[in-house]
């Protein structure tokens, strides 16, 4: 517990989540500064490159085994399952209609990249060990539940039949499975596992010795989005709405920290496995549901995940699913 | 005498592709698409630099045309706003070689 | 019937809030801004690509209401433009679900 | 009373500087050039940030000036787009502060 | 004396002057090219974000003395003095009215934080030591300039009593203290001084072995800018108003060394501060001026600041602060 | 003949030409990814300061020799000469008129940098060594092609006499010889050759350390240009069309190994100079296209020269012209 402790301070007086918490002080004191966009979308792809190139190296050293597949395969489950949940529970405590309820509960059934590298951080700074496979599971897990939401959405009568006037067959299926996210992350793995350890030698420099400084700079970028999201969309969201995003992420931690333990998980792979669970999407799943849900309202599920549950996993999140993966593994 | 009306249509930026197959269908000659930086409506505001998720944003889509290939468009275009936010203007304009419309 | 304006303020990019503050003041239901890249005026040329101060950055902004609510929302712009450097059109355009102005 | 027209030049990028100094030649006080993400015409798409020549761009030039400045400058602009690809619309406006045209 | 030719030629073959030389000279050949703006921007938020951090380790290492904050009180009276000198000045040997004077004496009274940088490592070369507290000086002396310039223009009759439509209460205030530069260098500067060098280990090579190079592309671009300004608004310039471009850095200079003297600070500080009272801001207080005085030109202000004053200082400038420093500590 | 394989295999499986392969198969797929262009305008220039810098620092460690000085005249006369080739065999073999053979004639005269640092990669995995005015090289023939397509496309009547409106004495001749890779490739080798390798020490680790890393990250989006470029002008090729935009580069680069023969160029050396040869252009070629030859199409000469040839020379060609490179020496 001590342990965790220390790994909490630790995790809380980052210069990472220390940036995080400038940008959101900046923003909710209104300073008017912001990262241009086009910068802050290159950094993203380069974060999701390191993390791709990574995991693919090390998965290159091992070879791939029944338990990794099963692994891969448990996170697909949990990413269709959660929204599940999410939904009937938003439905039930909030005022939410059917539409927007979908359309959060899409974002908690996917994951945050960010969330998963501050992980990552997180479980090397407590000692432990994660398999690069992790990164295949995060990939895998960010589109089955919007799957999932677009089927809780159209559920009931009255929905549209014909197509939205100029939508073309494999849009949203192009949207979804072939995002930035999903071609980097997936192709950096895939170039890691053919390249390896020599192969990408010679571009570590920047891919490895870079990548805590930019995921600063990065942050400083998130906090200041979340920071300005609150502020501007706070009015949107009821008490309620802001109790799930807090008890959300910790009901999807429980559940995934189950399947971590029928699975026999060590506790770094069982802690980000965790984290992505509990973790919410704000890009990925927002960009597809303006095409898919139109209706629901970014304000609201924009605000909660972003403005939220990500502040509040990056600091009191992930040293508890750092906790849950050692209880379950008897090392709590 | 051929009447000639500008099309400007603000719409999300993720459905913009989606106007702009309605354009090509109904069988206008082109369209010019400009990126927006900030907006307010809804009395929500939305800026570019300061949402990471890019989900507000919003474009502008200018097209020209002749107004019977305009009026045309107009259904498909209201179906599609149907489904998204958006505005959408029409404005008579003189232009040169008119042939190209 | 009801006539629709469709303003167009082209304004220093360090004075586009004030701007967009006198339209929602003045009740116009929402406005879109768009961020220029180069412009001429007064005998001088801006780029914003070659100015590393940005001071000299235009945007335009365009806001669509009907006739009645863009003319008051004019007196408060003429204040504005008394200071700032900028030019203000106003076109007539026909709309889409005027209900929504 | 003097017509207003707000000239809407849509145009490649690279030849932008062509048609800003047309404009200046012919006298017109001054114009504005935003940038185009994307677009369609001759049935071919071009899109900014996938085009890494970046040799389809177009930019919209917007030019307000009286009447009389602005036919006077259509003939040199046709001259230039006798060479390079673009549009040409003319829209009639309202100005402020009609003095500083 | 020879040590301070040999800081002046290397500072000028230094690739970063170099650098700046070189986009100067291609703009003046009326070169179209250009850095992105977006990616400017984007470096030089890396840069605040690499000064603020190197200032706030170098503070943890030593606690706050009454002389440090004796060093932070003089940067403020500076910058609060300096645009009162100026403003005289220019009214005294120009022709500039009395918004254009006050516009202009606030750049003076400002710092420019590449020109900081840029004494930094001549410094370094030199031989000599500065405090992380100069990055805080640097960050203080942002504004004062600003209030004094407003009160300058504002004084007399027949001035504006409404407020401009729109302008809203807090907003310059925000712009002005709240700017991205200060944000970030503040923040920064706090976030080193918490986290300190071991928290810190992990994002140096980002932050600092990046810099230098970092600091010859975004140089480029100010030549650049520069070049570009100079190239289309000296004819905005009288010869006088070039002339205080290049004789008031040097005023400056002296009132700055008289200070830095009276307070017995060591070379290296002192030389730090001789240049950021000689410095000129081109990007902060600019974007001030055009919300707090929007009448006053930029060809004028901008053109002076970026085109001569800057070039200036990091040519032949810094080497004459660098030995001014000295002489007070009687090592000339 | 091993040795050579063993090259291109390992070309084939860098992490610089795998991400190129992504990005190609992520826009065939027609992901909607993209990297946004002002982060890769600014990864151009970093791209292009890194390797002049490189270069010039390499030439900074011997003498400007008559062997140096006739490599660069070579250079000049193959840029000159080869979009003449190029030129008659468009004429006869496809059915494009005078203007676009013309204008596709000159981008294959001139060179790709991305294609060369590919080479200088390459090269130094067979274990070769190249001298640093190869870069003067690059930089020397990106202009004299354009020259000699303006001249072909202006022969015979009815060409256009007066001048188009706007057009401005000398703008072509600046977009053409200062053009941003020019400038930035010139300005760094000289910055390079004039500090040395000590002066630049303290820039290495940006601009040394990071270009492998880098480049993949800039290949990546030259992947997703070239497949969406192909995705979108494939129609516009005709089979004889795409037959020229192969064998051309092979034509080139016989031509091109004669040259380093007669001139007994060592290996390394060869190598680059015959890529250079066999690279076309797509980014300044295309740009002083569109100024001077507005009526040429981009979708042909850049849909081949980006989707055709650029692939087909960092994949196969590349190894290929370092076995031409060994053969003339006697090695291969
Ligand atoms: N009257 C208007 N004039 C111009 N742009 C508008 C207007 N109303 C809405 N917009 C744009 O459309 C976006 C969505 O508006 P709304 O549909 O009202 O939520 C806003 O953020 C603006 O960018
Ligand atoms: N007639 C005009 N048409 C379009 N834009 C203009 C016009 N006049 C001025 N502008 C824009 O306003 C800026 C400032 O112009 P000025 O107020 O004349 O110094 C210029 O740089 C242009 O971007
Ligand atoms: N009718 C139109 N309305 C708006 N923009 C157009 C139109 N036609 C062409 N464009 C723009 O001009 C570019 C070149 O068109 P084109 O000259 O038809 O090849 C297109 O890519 C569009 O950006
Ligand atoms: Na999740
Ligand atoms: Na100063
Ligand atoms: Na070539």
């Amino acid at each position: 517990m001590g342990a965790v402790l220390d790994v909490a301070i630790s995790t809380l007086l980052s210069p990472i989540i220390l940036f995080f918490a400038l940008g959101m002080f900046a923003a909710l004191l209104r300073s008017q500064m912001s990262v241009p966009e086009a910068f802050a979308k290159g950094l993203a792809i380069y974060l999701m490159m390191a993390i791709g190139l990574k995991g693919g190296v090390e998965m290159s050293k091992n070879p791939l085994t029944m338990d990794v597949m099963l692994v891969l395969l448990a996170g697909v489950v949990l990413s269709f399952l959660i929204p599940l949940i999410a939904f009937v529970l938003l439905r039930l405590t909030t005022k939410l209609d059917q539409t927007n309820a979908a359309a959060t509960a899409a974002h908690y059934g996917s994951i945050s990249i960010v969330t998963f590298v501050a992980a990552t951080e997180a479980v090397r700074l407590s000692g432990l060990d994660a398999g690069g496979h992790l990164v295949a599971v995060a990939a895998l897990m960010e589109t089955p539940a919007i799957i999932t939401a677009l089927f809780l959405a159209s559920r009931g009568a009255g929905k549209r039949d014909e197509p939205v006037a100029g939508s073309e067959q494999g849009e949203l299926i192009r949207e979804v499975f072939l995002n930035a996210s999903i071609v980097v992350l997936v192709g950096a793995l895939a170039i890691g596992w053919i390249a390896g350890e020599e192969g990408t030698a010679s571009i570590q420099p920047f891919f490895v010795g870079l990548f805590q400084g930019v995921l600063c700079l990065f942050l400083l970028d998130m906090g200041l989005s979340a920071g300005r999201g609150l502020r501007q969309g706070w009015r949107q969201l009821t008490a309620a709405i802001v109790g799930f995003g807090l008890y959300m992420p910790l009901l999807s931690a429980v559940i995934a920290a189950g399947a971590a333990y029928l699975l026999g998980m060590p506790p770094g792979d069982a802690a980000l496995l965790i984290t992505l669970t509990a973790s919410a999407s704000y890009i990925a799943v927002p960009a597809a549901m303006r095409l898919a849900l139109p209706e629901a309202k970014p304000s609201i599920y924009l605000t909660l995940s972003l403005g939220v549950t990500f502040p509040f996993n990056v600091t009191i999140g992930i040293p508890i699913y750092i906790y849950l993966a050692l209880l379950i593994n008897g090392q709590g | 005498m051929t009447k000639y009306l500008r099309i400007e249509l603000i719409i999300e930026r993720m459905a913009h592709k989606r106007a702009c197959r309605v354009l090509e269908a109904a069988g206008m000659t082109g369209y010019t698409v400009f990126p927006a930086m900030a907006g307010y409506g809804g009395s929500k505001r939305w800026s570019r630099d300061t949402d990471i998720s890019a989900s507000g944003d919003m474009v502008s889509i200018v097209s020209i045309g002749d107004e019977a290939k305009v009026r045309d468009t107009m259904d498909e275009i209201a179906n599609l706003l149907g489904a998204h936010i958006g505005i959408v203007t029409l404005t008579e304009v003189e232009v040169m070689r008119p042939g190209r419309f």
